[in-house]
C-alpha cells in the first residue's frame, strides 16, 4: 500500500501514468460472515447520514468529483460497501482520506445524500479504530492539527507542516525548505505565534463535551 | 329520538372483517365483534374472513331476514372502495340502502398503525360511533338528474384526437379544443415511433384528417376553455377563440399570403421546429396541419403592430380571407362529461446548468433532435449541427431532470426507450459513434427490451452512469474543441472523460407549467408531482374525484403513445358509459329546511355556491332547490336556528358518532 | 392478545373531521401506502370541511376529547369551490371561543391536506399527538362533575335555611 | 451595525495580504469592523475528521464570543454579524450554525460545554463571507462611487473554490456563481468566463498528497492561462497559497512556464480603490503583478 507517485519527482504531463497491474492471482469472495451487518446503520445513524440508503449507484458523486482518479474505490462504491457492510475495505480505504471536502458530490447527488458527511464520518471511524495506514500524512495531519488546537487554541501552519514532516518523512522537510523560506521573507510564516489568551478553556470546553461512544446521534 | 325512527324497533346487525391479515394481523377482530354484541340496539355482531366476498354479503342478507334487521354497519375498509357494494347487498336484502353505514378500520387503523391494543381499541370507538349512529338513518331514494350527450375533449394531441374519434364514431358529438393553431401535439413533431420505427406522421396525419372531416366533431384550434360552470350531465363551458386574422370558413390553405409576406425569409422563432428553423410573421405551423389554415403571429406581424404594412399578403388573397380586425370570441358550450388531454411538457434542460444547454450551441435538447432527424425537419434529415458540421461522435445523456430530487424526482418512463430510438436513428443518418450514459436501462414495454438488444448489436455504445458535466476544457489534445463528458462508468469503477461533438439531452417530460390553471377549471386534484390524480392507481386510472371529467394522456402522468392512445380509448368508453345511461344517480346528500324552525335569517343564502337557496318572502323563510344542492353542508353548518340539515350527515347522526367516538372514558 | 385497561395510560384522544374529497382521500392514501402514524385520531369523514358546524367541535371537547382536528382541501381546490373559506372563517372565530373557555391553542387545528399528501396525514397526527402528550388531558366531561358537583354544594349552601320553609 | 472580524489562523501567517487588504478596503469603504476578541481555530476540515462533536463546540466558542461581543441592536434583537473571509472558517461556521439548529441533542450538548467556560449560544450570530457583505450590504453601486482607478484592460479570471458556495446555496448560484464576476466588471477589469471557478484546488492535499494537488492546481493554472487570464483572483487562504506557491514546482514538472499572479479579491478592490499597493500586501506575493497602470496606458 504505497503511493507511487509520491516518490516520481517529475511527471510527463502528456502521458496518463501507466496503470499498475497486480499480476498476483489472488482468489476473490465474500462471506457474509465476514461482512459487518451493523456498519450501515453505524454510519446512517451518524449526522447526516440518514439519506445512505436511498443511493441508486448513479455515480455522478465520482464522476463529479475532482480526486477520485486517486481513490481505490470510487464515492459511489464506498457508499455501497457501507450499505452492505464492507466494513474493513471501506475503512482501510484511500479514498477517505483523498476527499479533499469539496462538496462537489454534496451539491450534485440526485438523492440528496451527504456525501462529504458520510466521509467525514468513515474517517472519525476509521481514526478510532485504528484502520488507517501508518506513516500516511493525512490522517496523520488531522491529529496533529486536532492536538495544536487543543494546546494553543490556534493552529499555526508553519508548526503544523515542520512537526508533520518531522514525524512523516523529514525528506519532505528538506523538499519544502526553500518554499518556507520564501513565505518567511515575505512576512507570510512565523514559526511562533502565541494562540489564544485563555487556552485552559478551550481544553475544558472541548473535555466536557466528550461523548461516550455508544451515544446514538439523533 | 322516536321520531327518526322510521321503521319501528331498530335492529342492528354489525360485521366486521378481517380481510384476510390485512385488517386481523392488527385489530383483535373477535374482540371487536364481542365488545360490540353489547351495545343497545344490535341484535347480531358477528366477524368474517373476507366480508365483501360473495358468501360475506350473503351472510348479511341472510342475517337481515332471518333476524329482521333494519340497520347494518359493516366495519371493513374505506367506504370510498366498498361502500357501494354493501349498500346493494342491503337493498337487495330487501331493506332501504341508506340503513347501512361503513366503518373504516383498514385504512384508517390496520394499515397505519402497529399497536395492536391502540388499533383494536380505535376500531371499537369507531365501531362504536356507527352504532350510535345508524340510529338515526332513514331511508332515501337516489336522484337522478339527466346527462346532455355532448362531450369536450381538451387537448389535439395524439390522447385527446383518440378519444374523440371514438365519441365521434359511437355518436357522439364531441367539441375537440386545442390550444395550438393546429391539432397533433407533440406526436406530430417526431419523426419515427419506438420500439416499431414507424413514422409518426404516417400513422397520426390520417388520424388527423378524420378529426377535421368527421361531422359529430367540432375542432377549436387556437382556442383554450375559459371557464366552466355546473356538474356531472350538466357542464358549461366558455371558449376563448384567440384570433387568426383569418377568416376559417373562407380560407383554402393555399399558403399563398405566406410566400407574399413581406419578410422574405422566416425571422421568428418557429414553435413546431423548437427554434431550429425561422418561420415568417404569417405561416403554418407544418404541411399537414389540421385546420389546413395559416395564422398571423401578432407580436411579429407588421400589420398588426404599426397598423401600417404593404399588406402583400391580402393583395394576393384572392378569396379576401384575411381579416385583420379580427377579435378575440367567446363561444358557450354545453356539455355533459369533460375529458381532459391536455399532454406534459419536457423538461427545460437549462434548469441543470452542468450540462450545458444553451450554454454550448452543440448540446441540444431531445425534442429538437426528433426534428433535426426528420426528413421533414429543417435540415431535412441530415444530422448537421449548428455549427454546420456532421458529428462523428455523439453522447446521448439519460435522465436529465429525471430522478433527481433537485429537479424531478420521478421516472419520466419515456426517455429510455426514445434515447435508444435516437441513438439507432444518429447512427444510421449521420454514421458517428453513438454513446448513451444511463442510470438505469427502464425499456419495459411490449418490443422494447428487443428494440433496445437490437440497438446494442448495432455498436451503440452503452456506459452505465449518470454524467457530472459536459464541459469545453481540454486535459488532453484529444480533447480540444470538444465536448466533454465526465462521467463514471460505474460497472467498471472508473471515472472516464469522454469527448464528442454533440450532445443530446433525454430531457424528462413534467407537467404543464400551466397545469394549475386547467386542473382548477375542471376541480381536478393533483398528485404531489403536479400530474393530475386518478380516481384509484389502478383501476381507475382515467377517472377523477369530479364525476364526468375523465383524464387521459401525459396530464395524469409521463407515458408513451401506445399507453395514452390506451386511455384516451379508456376514458372515452367511461364518458359513453355515462352518457348511455342516460341519467345519472345522485347521492341523496342534499340539504334540506324544517320550515317550522327557520327564522328567515337569510344567512345561508349567500354561503350556498350554486345558488340552490332561494328566499320565499310570502311565507318568509328560505327554501333549497334539491336539484341544484350538491350536498356540501355549509348552510347546515351555518344555520344559526338549526334548521336545515343534510341528508346522510344530520346533525344527530353527526352528535352521536363524536359521543360514540369519546364514551368509553365516562364507563 | 390482552386489551390494556382503558385507565392505565392516558393518551390523548382527537376527534377528526375530513373532508370526503382531499383529506379522508389522503387518510386513505396514506393507508394504501402503510403510512405509520400514531392511533388517537379518530375520523368522522364529512362531505366538506364546510360542514363542521362550530358545535361539533364544542360537543367533542365536551365529551370529553383532547383535541379537534379538521382537515380539508387547500385553498382554491374545494370539491365544492369555496367551502374551506367558509371553514377558515369559522376556525378563527370558534378559536377565539375556545381560547376564552381555557382550551389551548394546540387543541384545535385547521389543516389542508389535499388528496395526493399521505405523508402530511402522518406528520399532522404525530405532531398534534406530540403537543397534546406535553399539555396533557384536557378532561372536560370530569371537570364537569367536579364543576356540578361544586354547583350543587354552592345552592346547598344558599337553600339551607330555606329547606325546611320548602319542606313543608 | 458592527461587523465582527473572525480571521482564523490562515490570515495571520500565509494569508497575511488578505487580511492586511481586507481591512484597508473595509476602512477605505467605511465598513465598522471590530476583531473578534481571543477567537480560536474553527477546526477546519481536520477537526471534523478527529471528532465531530468537538469540532462543532470548538466552532460554536466562536459563535457564542460573537453573541456576548456584540450588543443589542435598535429593535432590541441581537445583531450578529460574523466576517469570516477564510472559506475553511466561513462554511465550518455556517455547517456548525445550522447543525446545531437541526440536531437537539448535539445542541445540548454543546450548549451545555460552553456553560462551563461560561458563555451561551442561542443561534443568533449570521456569519457572512467579505464578499456577500461587499455584494449585498454595500452594493455594487456604492463601491463603484469609492473607485479612483479603474482597472481598465484586465482580465481577471475568478476563482470561488469550493467551501465558498457549496454544499449551501447562500448568496450565489452553486453552479455557476457570478458575485466575484460582477465585483470585477464593476471595478473596470473584464471577468473571464471559464468553467473551472468552481474545481477544488486541492486544499491541505498539496501539503499531504503532493501529486494530486499539483495536477489540480495545474489544470486550474493552465485553463486560465489558456483561456488568457491576466490573473487569477481567490477567496480564501488557502487556494491563493495553492494556486501561487507551487507555481515554480508545477513548471519544472512538466516543463511549461506558468507564470500566474494570483490575488485575494480583496487586494484587486483595494486597488481599483487606490489604496497603494504596499497596504495591501501586494509586496507579500511570489509572483509580481504587473503594473497595473502600465495596462491602463496601453488600452
Amino acid at each position: 500500500m504505497t503511493f507511487s507517485f509520491l516518490r516520481t519527482r517529475k511527471w510527463k504531463y502528456q502521458k496518463p501514468s501507466r496503470i499498475e497491474q497486480d499480476k498476483t492471482v489472488r482468489r476473490r469472495i465474500k462471506y457474509e460472515s465476514e461482512l459487518d451487518i451493523g456498519f450501515r446503520e453505524k454510519i446512517a445513524k451518524m449526522a447526516w447520514g440518514e439519506r445512505l440508503d436511498s443511493c441508486m449507484q448513479c455515480g455522478t458523486c465520482s464522476a463529479t468529483c475532482p480526486v477520485s482518479h486517486y481513490m481505490d474505490y470510487t464515492p459511489r462504491r464506498i457508499i455501497d460497501m457501507v450499505r452492505q457492510g464492507f466494513k474493513e475495505e471501506v475503512l482501510n480505504s484511500f479514498t477517505l482520506w483523498v476527499c479533499a471536502s469539496c462538496y462537489s458530490c454534496t451539491v450534485e447527488c440526485p438523492r440528496g445524500i451527504k456525501i462529504t458527511d458520510v466521509m467525514y464520518a468513515l474517517k472519525r471511524e476509521a481514526i478510532k479504530q485504528g484502520f488507517h495506514p501508518k506513516r500516511f500524512l493525512i490522517p496523520m495531519l488531522a491529529s496533529k492539527f486536532y492536538k495544536q488546537v487543543l494546546r494553543h487554541g490556534r493552529q499555526n501552519e508553519g508548526r503544523l507542516i515542520l512537526s508533520l514532516y518531522l514525524s512523516a518523512n523529514p525528506l519532505l522537510l528538506l523538499r519544502n525548505s526553500k518554499l518556507a523560506f520564501r513565505l518567511w521573507r515575505r512576512g507570510r510564516m512565523k514559526l511562533f505565534e502565541k494562540g489564544i489568551r485563555n487556552k485552559a478553556s478551550i481544553r475544558k470546553l472541548l473535555s466536557s463535551i466528550e461523548r461516550r461512544e455508544e451515544e446514538p446521534v439523533q | 329520538m322516536t321520531s327518526t325512527k322510521q321503521n319501528g324497533e331498530v335492529r342492528i346487525g354489525y360485521f366486521v372483517c378481517h380481510c384476510g391479515h390485512n385488517i386481523g394481523a392488527t385489530i383483535d377482530v373477535l374482540k371487536v365483534a364481542d365488545v360490540i354484541k353489547n351495545l343497545p340496539g344490535v341484535v347480531i355482531s358477528r366477524e368474517y374472513k373476507y366480508m365483501c366476498s360473495d358468501p360475506g354479503q350473503e351472510m348479511i342478507q341472510e342475517d337481515i331476514k332471518e333476524h329482521n334487521l333494519n340497520r347494518i354497519v359493516v366495519a371493513a375498509c374505506s367506504p370510498l372502495l366498498h361502500e357501494n357494494t354493501f349498500r346493494r347487498a342491503t337493498e337487495k336484502a330487501g331493506i332501504n340502502q341508506y340503513y347501512f353505514h361503513m366503518v373504516n378500520i383498514r385504512e384508517n387503523a390496520s394499515w397505519v398503525h402497529v399497536d395492536k391494543a391502540e388499533a383494536t381499541r380505535k376500531a371499537i370507538d369507531l365501531s362504536r360511533a356507527a352504532i350510535q349512529r345508524v340510529f338515526f338513518h332513514q331511508a332515501l331514494e337516489k336522484k337522478q338528474v339527466s346527462i346532455n350527450p355532448n362531450v369536450l375533449v381538451v387537448g389535439g394531441g395524439i390522447s385527446g384526437i383518440h378519444a374523440a374519434l371514438t365519441l365521434a364514431k359511437a355518436g357522439k358529438k364531441v367539441y375537440l379544443v386545442e390550444r395550438d393553431p393546429t391539432i397533433g401535439g407533440l406526436m406530430a413533431k417526431f419523426d419515427k415511433t419506438f420500439p416499431t420505427l414507424d413514422c409518426a406522421a404516417c400513422i397520426l396525419t390520417p388520424k388527423m384528417t378524420e378529426v377535421k372531416n368527421h361531422p359529430n366533431i367540432e375542432l377549436m384550434t387556437y382556442s383554450e376553455v375559459e371557464k366552466v360552470s355546473g356538474f356531472v350531465g350538466q357542464y358549461k363551458a366558455t371558449i376563448k377563440r384567440k384570433p387568426r386574422y383569418i377568416k376559417e370558413d373562407v380560407c383554402v390553405g393555399c399558403l399563398d399570403c405566406i410566400d407574399a409576406c413581406i419578410y422574405k425569409d422566416g425571422k421568428y422563432y418557429d414553435e413546431f421546429n423548437v427554434g431550429l428553423s425561422k418561420r415568417k410573421p404569417v405561416y403554418i405551423p407544418f404541411p399537414q396541419a389540421t385546420p389546413q389554415l395559416v395564422v398571423f403571429d401578432p407580436e411579429a406581424c407588421v400589420r398588426l403592430k404599426r397598423g401600417k404594412c404593404k399588406e402583400t399578403c391580402v393583395e394576393k388573397c384572392d378569396r379576401d380571407a384575411i381579416d385583420f380586425d379580427q377579435k378575440e370570441k367567446f363561444e358557450e358550450i354545453e356539455i355533459g362529461s369533460v375529458i381532459v388531454a391536455t399532454g406534459f411538457q419536457i423538461f427545460d434542460a437549462k434548469k441543470i446548468p452542468y450540462y450545458g444547454y444553451g450554454k454550448y450551441q452543440n448540446v441540444y435538447n431531445a425534442l429538437e433532435i426528433e426534428r433535426l432527424v426528420n426528413s421533414s425537419g429543417p435540415t431535412g434529415g441530415q444530422v448537421v449541427m449548428r455549427n454546420g458540421e456532421v458529428p462523428k461522435k455523439i453522447g446521448i445523456i439519460h435522465c436529465v431532470g429525471s430522478r433527481d430530487e433537485k429537479t424531478n424526482i420521478w421516472c419520466s418512463r419515456v426517455c429510455c426507450t426514445y434515447s435508444v430510438k435516437l441513438a439507432h436513428l444518429l447512427k444510421e443518418l449521420s454514421g458517428a459513434d453513438v454513446y448513451n450514459f444511463y442510470i438505469d436501462m427502464r425499456t419495459p414495454g411490449k418490443g422494447q427490451e428487443e428494440f433496445y438488444n437490437q440497438v446494442m448489436r448495432e455498436g451503440v455504445h452503452f456506459i452505465r452512469g449518470r454524467v457530472a458535466e459536459v464541459t469545453d476544457w481540454a486535459a488532453e489534445k484529444e480533447e480540444q474543441g470538444k465536448l466533454i463528458i465526465r462521467v463514471e462508468d460505474t460497472l467498471i469503477g472508473v471515472v472516464r472523460r469522454i469527448p464528442v461533438d454533440m450532445v443530446v439531452l433525454g430531457v424528462g417530460v413534467e407537467p404543464h407549467s400551466d397545469a394549475d390553471k386547467i386542473r382548477r377549471l375542471f376541480n381536478i386534484s393533483c398528485s404531489t408531482e403536479g400530474f393530475y390524480l386518478e380516481k384509484h392507481p389502478k383501476l381507475a386510472p382515467f377517472d377523477t374525484a369530479s364525476d364526468g371529467v375523465y383524464i387521459a394522456g401525459g396530464c395524469q402522468g409521463p407515458k408513451d403513445i401506445t399507453d395514452a392512445v390506451a386511455q384516451a380509448g379508456a376514458a372515452a368508453a367511461e364518458a359513453l358509459a355515462l352518457i348511455d345511461k342516460g341519467f345519472i344517480e345522485m347521492e341523496p346528500n342534499t340539504a334540506f329546511i324544517s320550515e317550522d324552525n327557520c327564522s328567515g335569517c337569510k344567512s345561508c343564502i349567500p354561503l350556498c355556491p350554486y345558488t340552490a337557496i332561494s328566499f320565499d318572502e310570502e311565507v318568509f323563510k328560505a327554501k333549497i332547490n334539491e336539484v341544484l344542492c350538491k350536498g356540501c353542508g355549509t348552510c347546515v353548518a351555518a344555520c344559526p336556528s338549526a334548521a336545515i340539515d343534510q341528508n346522510l350527515f344530520t346533525n344527530d347522526q353527526i352528535y352521536n358518532e363524536i359521543d360514540g367516538l369519546l364514551k368509553y372514558e365516562i364507563v | 392478545m390482552e386489551l390494556k385497561s382503558q385507565n392505565d395510560t392516558w393518551k390523548p384522544r382527537i376527534v377528526a373531521f375530513f373532508c370526503n374529497w382531499c383529506t379522508y382521500t389522503a387518510a386513505d392514501l396514506a393507508g394504501v401506502s402503510r403510512i405509520k402514524h400514531e392511533p388517537n385520531v379518530r375520523v368522522i369523514r364529512v362531505m366538506c370541511s364546510g360542514r363542521v358546524d362550530p358545535q361539533f367541535v364544542i360537543d367533542a371537547f365536551v365529551k370529553g376529547a383532547d383535541g379537534v382536528l379538521i382537515g380539508g382541501c387547500h385553498i382554491g381546490d374545494c370539491h365544492y369551490i369555496d367551502g374551506n373559506h367558509k371553514t377558515i372563517r369559522r376556525f378563527a372565530m370558534l378559536k377565539r371561543i375556545l381560547k376564552d373557555m381555557g382550551i389551548e391553542d394546540e387543541r384545535f387545528r385547521l389543516e389542508w391536506i389535499s388528496a395526493s399528501e399521505g405523508e402530511k396525514v402522518k406528520t399532522v397526527t404525530n405532531d398534534m399527538v406530540e403537543k397534546l402528550e406535553k399539555l396533557g388531558p384536557l378532561g372536560l366531561p370530569k371537570k364537569f362533575i367536579a364543576w356540578d358537583e361544586e354547583m350543587n354544594h354552592l345552592e346547598l349552601e344558599i337553600s339551607k335555611p330555606k329547606e325546611e320553609i320548602e319542606h313543608v | 451595525m458592527k461587523y465582527i472580524y473572525y480571521p482564523g489562523c490562515s490570515l495571520k501567517s500565509t494569508g497575511r495580504p488578505y487580511e492586511e487588504s481586507l481591512l484597508a478596503v473595509f476602512k477605505e469603504l467605511q465598513i465598522p469592523m471590530e476583531e473578534l476578541h481571543d477567537w480560536n481555530c474553527c477546526g477546519a476540515t481536520s477537526y471534523m475528521s478527529v471528532d465531530e462533536l468537538k469540532a462543532f463546540g470548538l466552532a460554536a466558542r466562536n459563535l457564542a464570543l460573537a453573541e456576548s461581543q456584540n450588543g443589542i441592536n435598535g429593535n432590541g434583537d441581537p445583531d450578529v454579524h460574523i466576517v469570516a473571509p477564510c472559506s475553511a472558517c466561513y462554511l465550518v461556521l455556517i455547517k456548525t450554525e445550522r447543525y446545531l439548529k437541526e440536531y437537539k441533542n448535539e445542541r445540548k450538548a454543546v450548549i451545555k460545554g460552553l456553560k462551563t467556560i461560561g458563555l451561551d449560544y442561542n443561534g443568533k450570530a449570521v456569519i457572512r463571507h467579505p464578499v456577500d457583505v461587499l455584494f449585498n450590504d454595500i452594493g455594487l453601486e456604492s463601491i463603484a462611487k469609492h473607485i479612483k482607478k479603474p482597472l481598465k484592460g484586465i482580465k481577471v479570471a475568478s476563482y470561488y473554490g469550493c467551501q465558498m458556495i457549496r454544499p449551501f446555496e447562500l448568496f450565489d448560484p452553486v453552479h455557476y456563481p457570478v458575485t466575484l464576476d460582477l465585483l470585477v466588471d464593476k471595478l473596470g477589469a473584464t471577468p473571464l468566463d471559464w468553467p473551472l471557478k468552481t474545481r477544488c484546488c486541492g486544499g491541505s492535499l498539496t501539503g499531504t498528497l503532493h501529486e494530486a494537488g499539483m495536477r489540480l492546481n495545474y489544470r486550474l493554472l493552465s485553463e486560465a492561462k489558456k483561456r488568457g487570464a491576466d490573473m487569477i483572483i481567490t477567496t480564501c487562504p488557502l487556494c491563493q497559497f495553492n494556486l501561487e506557491c507551487y507555481q515554480d514546482r508545477i513548471s519544472s514538472y512538466t516543463g511549461k512556464k506558468i507564470e500566474m499572479p494570483i490575488l485575494y479579491f480583496t487586494q484587486l478592490v483595494g486597488l481599483a480603490l487606490g489604496i497603494p499597493e504596499k497596504k495591501l500586501g501586494i509586496h507579500r506575493s511570489f509572483i509580481r503583478f504587473p503594473n497595473f497602470q502600465a495596462l491602463e496606458m496601453e488600452v
